[in-house]
């Protein structure tokens, strides 16, 4: 790990959707009219075809080398040289890293051709086309970055194209809000990521090794070791803050609120960015600093705790949320609670595996929710579905085999990487958050399947003139689906736990991840704590299969009529509404103080003066009176008083003039006599 | 040619404004295209003192000196560092720019462009004197021409904002003229030489003086002058208490003039301590930084910024986005370290031309609805696509998005400003997530949603508009992915000057 | 060396020109019918002592007529700004509709008599001499304000005028008489020897001291003895008040800096004065606060007044408040700032009454409301000039008046008059208001519908041309004039 | 008693300078209580007297040449003159507004 390889080729893998960004962006409207959107769509799909098949060579490159030196850099050229403060913009790929690049360049491209189909009608697609490739852009540049402020620009650069996706269709404010309200809580989070990486950088360098290049931040992790500022372990600062962006990106509570909303975007961007890629971002970037993480065990427990009381919450949601969206908008953040509590726990390698699970079955959901919305006409509503089984086979067999898999059937991906954080929490001693992610585990499979169900069974509860034309999606649609499925499937195995011949991809992870190899555990144990969770989902499905396939659900059930508890949940804990008026309220209040302040406090300043302005308001026309700003205008005021009194001493009478000279004589005599005697 | 190039630069306007004088004032095209030819020579001699400038000095260079008036050791004397330059391509540029930005003036065309002129002069000399009096003199040429572009060419309020503009210079110029005097017979012998008076820095006193407040505080004959002309600059920046003219001005103003006065009139008041507070007064400096420099900038970023958010103006709302992007550069240069210093340096550089497009922006939308109340509007990005994209991208630049120009300031300035102030690094770092807010709200709310029916048919932005946007938008661009292109001018003379403050930092 | 009756007439040209230009005029008025000539004649006149002044200006300093006049550079200068502002004044004449209506023969007469009286107020090198020149100067002056036939304005200015430079005058005198009696004489050098031998008791003569500061300060018409200045500027014929703002301002500090320096004073090293009567007396003192008086009563009460003429006599006031700043600091320093701002006040005072009379003939009126939108009415060159004219009077750079005001602050922050420096910012921002008025009512208002076209008098054209490039120039190429003034202040003294 | 008495009968420069005072102030309270123009005319030929006055004083007592007296020739001089200047202004007032009375001559003020 001390010979980086140098490559030349990896900055392509992020370039190229940039230049398809560049070109749709700047001529695609031109384009489209001129070669039509088959154009428009080759342009966009092209470029990550390539950064995919490049990953390959990056991914066949790392494989070629022994396991300590996978680690492929690309220097492209120094940003910001400022004293001992010096950026590179350089790319890198290691075991890490590669995997990432293989999902988002992989899922990404899939996605890219499932949008072709989805968006065929749509008018501005050269526009959809250019955000998509930007997104993946800044996602690549997220993940393959060298240093903390190229990985904050790609940061950044997600949340700025998830504004704009999520806004897509921007003549309907319901959608600008949300995008609004994604990308300022996303910048809250960026406030905390900024200031960690001040702290981190300012404190190596006040130990002679100031850098916010990865690999040296590993390297030197250990010179933060009892370093304090305020009474708090430097590391431990540093990692808060920087978990305070993760929850941001990776909606987490307190911050997850922008999420649910974000599903006003297009369905196969809910798939790519806010399930496959962006929102893992904060995992990938805790996995990536495993070593800092690991250097602040207060931290970790925040994480773990967080982590899983957010898997908790939005699973809650989950099971009475009715929008087929909405779902799995709760449903993507109660797994990546999984993912922090996996981190929490130490357990990174289970975290990123989980991640690249979840990127795959949860993308096959929203693409599935996807071809149902299309087939329904943008229908998103459960309660109004029903049968569909029927009617689209492919979507039907795609989206079982994903709901399996996130259920946690046992040997679909979902299971085993699952299981493999549960176990870590065990292992670790973490009993308590253990069983609350199994409980979870249970709510996942029930809300899961009641959605299943709801969705494919009973009689379909669609008004007749979308019944008409319910139809199955085009292939280049369900063909992403399919290949989706089968990653459901069969990623798992990359993982598998110690009893079954261990997990590749720890091996795989190895060089870049410090796993903690606890005390052995005897098998057994291992089995009986997979065997809980399995009861526990099977609990979940069976459930749901009584209240929802056995029962059918009505086609306008209200959530009204329910109980106290489900109308809490149905409205998420009523968080969205505090949030807006507690925050959003306050800082408008404290804006129009400000204003206020700007413009009226000089009043109260010149009320003592006031008598004095209103006698003289009159002739002061001079400059306008009414004008709010007042100090000048107080000023100007007091001035024109005096002066007005001094034209009464001009009073055009000879004597009076005299009457001045003399007493002025008068006085300058008195003056200094007084002042000799 | 290559010694007077200085010269030049500055003297070329005044004679295009004689020549737009004597120009029979019936001819309107003929006289803006004359204006326009006048400021061409300048921007291509800013480029090619871009090109030879040695950026591994810290010393003056093109210097040019000529007796002035002997009596009082008055010279001729300009030179450009680092830091000057930076600005005077700014000024070239944006004068450049703002001659076609005022093509749709039709009233008293002559008198406007002739002003114009005189401004432009004015605003280059500033940034080459390196002679005291010279530098007052091209300071307060500014101001007549300014008065009267807001005064007569302005918005209905425009005699209150005019005078208001003017009282607040005058009176910050009056104090710098005395503080100026001050160091002239302070300095033995008595020069008005800048590079003089640096060198002689350590000799002005710091001993209290014996008069109230000042034995209070502690202040002494440095800290008093450096005060005077504080104010001076605090004026212009605008910081804090002094920042009221500033909106009403914008408001007041037409286009062009706003993106001057946005654009380059604010750097003055940092270009000014710079320039003479830090190297001629760096005890005062070290002393007086956290305060008057740190502290207001801190608290500019975050009451510019949610005073923004109030507004309902558009002017308004970039008007008070400048303060508080002022307000990074003070805290950056306050900071007293690499980055802090380049990245308030490069935040000016970036501030005048984000602003500048800002207020291009909001002039062509208000060229044709004539109104800028921003809740008048919507669905423009539906109506005029380019032009909504131009507006995306200053935008985006403003809220300091990484990729362009804005960022790489930004976060020097923050991180420049974190070893030395932690506190003010917090509060000041809240300013990302307010400017995103009043940005993406006004965006939201003028540029998306449902497209305003009254205008349904809003000509998109022409060529002549886009012709002044262009070259700004790629400055944000190239100087986001590739800040060098300004840090690389700068650091060798802003590292000089930030070491004389140093030392003298207890 | 001083000479006796007939060896002073060969450096006395210049007085002897106006003197015979005077008589001339004199018979003229009888035999010549057409009274324009008499402009031009009486203009040739100052002209010719104008070139016999220079020609004169660096002889070594002479006592004529038996010590009773001055001959040296700093009379001389006076001389010529006077005769430059006679010869501006005829020229205004010329152009100006008022004039016409006086008998254009005693004006000429007149107003050249006035010119020539103040030739003593420079040169007078005894009290008596001074006096003599003072009076004269007054009762001429009082004759002009007065001479617009059936003008109650007129006629009543001069009244006011006549009682209260009586009055001034005669205080003046009487406190002289004091002076005389301790000194033994009016002679400045023996007044200079008796104080310096400190005869004579404090108290007597600082009272002498206050009566005489009276006479001159009405002259200078500084605070508290200027009331008389608006009312006798508005009721003048306008070229008269110009003539009188700037003349007789600088007659009267060339005869207080006469009698407060060479003779009361002493120069020492490095052209510092020390002040010659007994230390307790720090007439400094008063005359700080009477500068900071002057400066801000002209400032506050030209605030709100709507008549132009008036306006610049106030202004005028707060002027000769800032030109006293020069006469606290003690030295040559100041003293220069002072005849410098004398010469830059000269050019563009004479300016702004050039361009009141301008809008006088065209609209026959003096109030702010003529000059609304001046600008967009056909007059744009007279507004233009008026613009620069005002804000070289509030000291803008790269303007004349901004180098007066520069030198000024100079030297008082040299002396370290802290206070008075203060007060005198303070009074340039408000000036800034009243000034900043006149050119936003020209430019910033559009005009009113009954405002007609304003045609610029064809005269008065080029002397504003002239004068507002000289206020530009001086304003950035100073170097000259301020070695003609330094050469200036040669004083004779023994 | 015999001081007193030479004080009586012997009169010194003291008792001119008194004279002249008194003139002085009766000068200065004629100008400015009177309304009629002509007899603040008259209070201004009161002050300048009280210095003429002082002049012939002060050369026969102190000086002991006769400055003086010349001084005081001219000041008469000049007391005729500004007279003569003053009726005639007074005169023409009078025409305009058919009094002398300076309160009613107040068109000129702010």
């Amino acid at each position: 790990m001390d010979h980086p390889v140098q490559t030349d080729f990896l900055r392509w893998i992020v370039l190229f959707p940039l230049l398809g960004a560049a070109v749709n962006g700047l001529l695609g409207a031109r384009i489209q009219e001129r070669a039509g959107k088959r154009m428009v769509a080759f342009i966009a799909c092209a470029p990550v075809t390539l950064s995919f098949l490049f990953s390959l060579w990056a991914y066949s490159r790392l494989l070629g080398l022994p396991a300590k030196e996978r680690f492929l850099i690309d220097r492209f050229y120094t940003w910001i040289p400022m004293g001992s403060f010096s950026v590179d913009v350089a790319f890198w790929v290691d075991p890490l890293s590669a995997i990432m690049i293989l999902v988002v360049s992989g899922i990404g491209g899939l996605i890219h051709f499932y949008s072709i189909g989805y968006m065929h009608d749509d008018r501005s697609m050269w526009r959809y086309f250019a955000y998509l490739n930007l997104f993946t852009f800044s996602m690549l540049l997220l993940v393959t970055g060298d240093n903390l402020l190229v990985m904050f620009v790609g940061w950044e650069g997600v949340g700025l194209c998830s504004w704009a996706l999520i806004g897509f269709w921007y003549t309907d404010h319901t959608n600008t809000r949300a995008g609004n309200k994604a990308f300022i809580v996303n910048r809250i989070g960026d406030f905390g990521f900024v200031l960690g990486i001040f702290l981190l950088y300012w404190t190596l360098s006040g130990q002679g090794q100031g850098t916010l290049a990865f690999r040296e931040i590993a390297e030197h992790v250990g010179l933060l070791a009892d370093l304090e500022l305020w009474g708090v372990g430097v590391a431990t600062l540093v990692t808060i803050l920087l978990f305070i962006g993760a929850t941001g990106k990776s909606a987490q509570i307190p911050l997850y609120v922008w999420l649910p909303d974000a599903m006003q975007g297009p369905t196969p961007v809910s798939a790519l960015i806010h399930a496959a890629t962006m929102v893992t971002a904060g995992v990938y970037m805790i996995a990536r600093l495993n070593g800092l993480f690991s250097a602040a065990p207060a931290t970790l427990q925040i994480i773990a705790v967080v982590g899983a009381a957010t898997a908790f919450f939005a699973a809650t949601v989950a099971i009475t949320q009715t929008d087929i969206k909405r779902v799995l908008a709760y449903s993507t953040i109660s797994q990546l609670g999984y993912m922090f509590l996996a981190m929490g726990v130490t357990a990174y390698s289970a975290g990123v595996f989980h991640l690249l699970t979840h990127a795959f079955f949860k993308a096959c959901l929203f693409l599935g929710s996807g071809s149902i919305i299309h087939a329904m006409q943008g229908e998103q509503d459960m309660r109004q579905m029903g049968g569909l089984r029927k009617v689209m086979p492919a979507t039907f067999r795609t989206f079982a085999i994903a709901v399996l898999a996130i259920a946690g059937t046992p040997f679909l991906a979902g299971f085993f990487s699952k299981d493999a954080i549960l176990w870590q929490a065990w292992a670790t001693h973490n009993q308590l958050l253990w069983g609350v992610a199994v409980f979870v585990a249970g709510l996942t499979a029930f809300y899961m399947f009641r959605q299943f169900f709801m969705v494919f069974f009973g009689q379909c509860r669609a008004d007749h003139h979308v019944q008409e034309h319910l139809h199955e999606s085009p292939k280049i649609m369900t063909y992403p689906l399919w290949i989706l499925a089968a990653g459901s499937v069969v990623v798992g195995y990359l993982g598998l736990p110690a009893f079954l011949g261990g997990s590749m991809l720890d091996h795989w992870l190895d060089p870049v991840i410090h796993v903690p190899h606890g005390e052995h555990h005897a098998v057994m144990e291992e089995v009986g704590v997979m065997s809980v969770s399995i009861v526990a989902a099977a609990a979940g499905v069976v459930l749901a299969w009584f209240l929802y396939y056995v029962r059918t659900p009505s086609r306008d059930e209200s959530p009204e009529a329910r109980g106290f508890a489900y109308r809490v949940l149905f409205n998420k804990y009523y968080v969205d509404e505090v949030y807006q008026f507690v925050f959003v309220g306050g800082t408008l209040l404290l804006a129009r103080v400000g204003a206020a302040f700007d413009r009226y406090i000089i009043d109260t300043i010149v009320d003592g003066t006031a008598k004095v302005t209103t006698i003289l308001a009159w002739f002061n026309g001079l400059f306008d009176k009414y004008v709010i700003d007042m100090l000048v205008n107080a000023v100007a005021n007091v001035t024109f008083a005096v002066g007005n009194n001094f034209r009464r001493v001009q009073t055009g009478n000879i004597n009076s003039y005299l009457y001045v000279v003399v007493g002025a004589v008068v006085v300058a005599l008195i003056v200094k006599l007084r002042y000799w005697s | 040619m290559t010694e007077h190039v200085l010269s030049y630069m500055v003297f070329f306007p005044l004679a295009g404004m004689l020549v737009v004088l004597i120009l029979p004032s019936g001819r309107h095209d003929l006289i803006r295209w004359v204006s326009a030819a006048a400021t061409v020579p300048p921007l291509i001699l800013g480029v090619w003192l871009y090109a030879n400038f040695d950026t591994t000095t810290t010393g003056m260079q093109f210097v040019e000196r000529a007796a002035w008036i002997p009596a009082f050791n008055i010279e001729y004397f300009i030179g450009v560092d680092g830091l000057s330059v930076s600005m005077l391509l700014l000024t070239a540029l944006l004068s450049f720019l703002c001659i076609f930005a005022s093509w749709g003036i039709d009233k008293g065309v002559k008198g406007y462009f002739a002003l114009f002129l005189l401004l432009d002069t004015g605003m280059t000399g500033v940034f080459v004197a390196l002679d005291f009096v010279l530098f007052y003199v091209f300071w307060e040429v500014m101001l007549l021409p300014m008065y009267f572009l807001i005064g007569i060419w302005g918005g209905p309020r425009k005699e209150y904002a005019a005078i208001k503009f003017f009282l607040y210079t005058l009176l910050g110029s009056v104090l710098m003229l005395v503080a100026i005097l001050a160091l002239y017979f302070y300095s033995e012998p008595n020069t008005f030489d800048m590079t003089k008076l640096m060198d002689r820095s350590s000799l002005y006193s710091t001993t209290p003086l014996a008069m109230w407040p000042f034995n209070v505080w502690g202040w002494g004959f440095q800290h008093v002058v450096w005060m005077a002309l504080f104010i001076g600059f605090a004026i212009k920046i605008p910081a804090f208490p002094f920042h009221t003219w500033l909106p009403d001005a914008h408001v007041e103003a037409p286009t062009a003039i706003s993106v001057i006065l946005a654009g380059i009139l604010l750097k003055m008041g940092t270009y000014g301590i710079l320039r003479i507070n830090y190297p001629m007064l760096p005890a005062a400096t070290a002393d007086l930084a956290f305060w008057f420099l740190a502290a207001l900038g801190a608290w500019n970023i975050v009451y510019g910024g949610l005073c923004a958010m109030a507004q309902t103006d558009m002017k308004k709302l970039v008007a008070y986005s400048s303060v508080s992007h002022m307000g990074y550069v003070m805290l950056g240069m306050a900071a007293f370290n690499t980055q802090g210093i380049n990245g308030a340096v490069l935040q000016m550089f970036n501030h005048g031309t984000i602003t500048a497009m800002l207020f291009l922006l909001v002039g062509v939308i208000y060229d044709r609805a004539h109104h800028r109340d921003i809740n008048g509007f919507g669905g423009l990005a539906g109506i005029m696509p380019v032009y909504a994209g131009f507006t995306a991208l200053a935008f985006f630049a403003s809220m300091g998005l990484p990729g362009l120009s804005g960022f790489v300031s930004e976060v020097l300035v923050l991180l420049g400003a974190w070893p030395k102030y932690h506190a003010l690094t917090i509060i000041a770092a809240l300013g990302i997530v307010i400017t995103a807010g009043y940005m993406l709200w006004m965006m939201q709310r003028v540029y998306l949603g449902p497209p305003n029916e009254k205008y349904r048919d809003l000509p998109e932005i022409n060529g002549r508009e886009i012709f002044t946007l262009f070259p700004l938008g790629v400055i944000v661009v190239v100087v986001g992915v590739y800040p060098r292109v300004v840090l690389d001018l700068l650091q060798a003379s802003l590292n000089n000057i930030n070491q004389m403050v140093i030392s003298h930092l207890s | 060396m001083d000479l006796g009756n007939l060896a002073s007439l060969k450096l006395f040209h210049p007085e002897i020109v106006l003197a015979g230009t005077i008589i001339l005029l004199t018979i003229l008025d009888l035999v010549v019918a057409n009274k324009r000539l008499m402009a031009y004649v009486g203009l040739a006149g100052c002209l010719v002592a104008l070139a016999a002044t220079l020609e004169l200006y660096g002889t070594e300093p002479t006592l004529l007529f038996h010590r009773m006049v001055a001959l040296d550079n700093f009379a001389l200068f006076f001389k010529v700004v006077t005769l430059v502002a006679l010869v501006a004044a005829i020229w205004m004449s010329i152009g100006s509709g008022e004039v016409r209506q006086v008998h254009l023969g005693e004006y000429y007469i007149v107003l050249l008599t006035c010119g020539f009286g103040m030739f003593f107020m420079a040169s007078g090198n005894n009290l008596l001499m001074a006096y003599l020149g003072l009076e004269l100067v007054s009762l001429t002056s009082y004759i002009l304000t007065g001479m617009l036939p059936h003008n109650r304005r007129s006629a009543e200015a001069a009244l006011k005028y006549l009682i209260y430079g009586g009055v001034a005058s005669g205080t003046m005198i009487y406190g002289m008489s004091w002076v005389f009696g301790m000194a033994g004489s009016l002679d400045y050098a023996a007044i200079n020897a008796a104080m310096s031998q400190g005869d004579g008791n404090e108290a007597g003569l600082f009272i002498a001291f206050v009566f005489i500061l009276a006479g001159f300060g009405y002259k200078m018409a500084f605070a508290p003895f200027h009331m008389w200045s608006p009312d006798v500027y508005q009721g003048a014929p306008t070229p008269f008040t110009g003539f009188l703002s700037v003349a007789s301002n600088a007659a009267g500090l060339a005869i207080l800096i006469r009698f407060f320096y060479p003779a009361v004073s002493t120069l020492g090293q490095e052209g510092i004065w020390t002040f010659q009567a007994f230390p307790a007396l720090q007439w400094t003192d008063l005359l700080v606060a009477v500068s900071i008086v002057t400066m801000t009563w002209g400032n506050l009460s030209a605030l709100n007044q709507n008549n132009v003429k008036r306006l610049l006599a106030y202004s005028g006031i707060a002027h000769a408040g800032y030109i006293m700043m020069g006469l606290v600091v003690l030295n040559n320093d100041g003293l220069t700032a002072m005849l410098f701002y004398v010469v830059v006040y000269l050019i563009m005072n004479l300016g702004a009454f050039l361009v009141v009379m301008v809008v006088a003939n065209a609209t026959g009126r003096e109030d702010m409301e003529a000059y609304r939108g001046l600008a967009w009415r056909g007059a744009a060159f007279p507004a233009v000039c008026m613009a620069v004219f005002v804000f070289s009077l509030t000291g803008l750079p790269p303007l004349a008046g901004f180098i007066g005001k520069l030198l000024l602050f100079a030297a008082i922050i040299e002396g370290q008059f802290y206070v008075l420096a203060v007060a005198a910012i303070i009074n340039t921002v408000i000036s800034l208001y009243y000034y900043a008025r006149i050119a936003k009512t020209m430019f910033l208002d559009d005009p009113g519908p009954d405002d007609g076209p304003v045609t610029a008098t064809a005269s008065a054209v080029p002397l504003l041309g002239a004068l507002m490039v000289l206020t530009v120039v001086l304003g950035v190429y100073w170097g000259p004039l301020l070695d003609y003034t330094t050469g200036s202040l040669g004083f004779f003294m023994k | 008693m015999a001081a007193y008495v030479a004080m009586l009968t012997k009169v010194g420069l003291e008792h001119y300078l008194v004279v002249g005072g008194i003139l002085f102030a009766l000068g200065i309270y004629i100008v400015l209580t009177r309304r009629n123009a002509i007899s603040i005319l008259l209070g201004v030929e009161l002050i300048l007297n009280s210095a003429g006055l002082n002049y012939v004083a002060f050369s026969h007592f102190s000086t002991g040449n006769v400055d003086g007296q010349i001084y005081t020739v001219f000041i008469i001089m000049l007391a005729a003159s500004e007279a003569a200047i003053g009726l005639a202004i007074v005169l023409a007032i009078y025409q305009l507004f058919a009094t002398i009375d300076v309160e009613a001559t107040e068109t000129l003020k702010d």
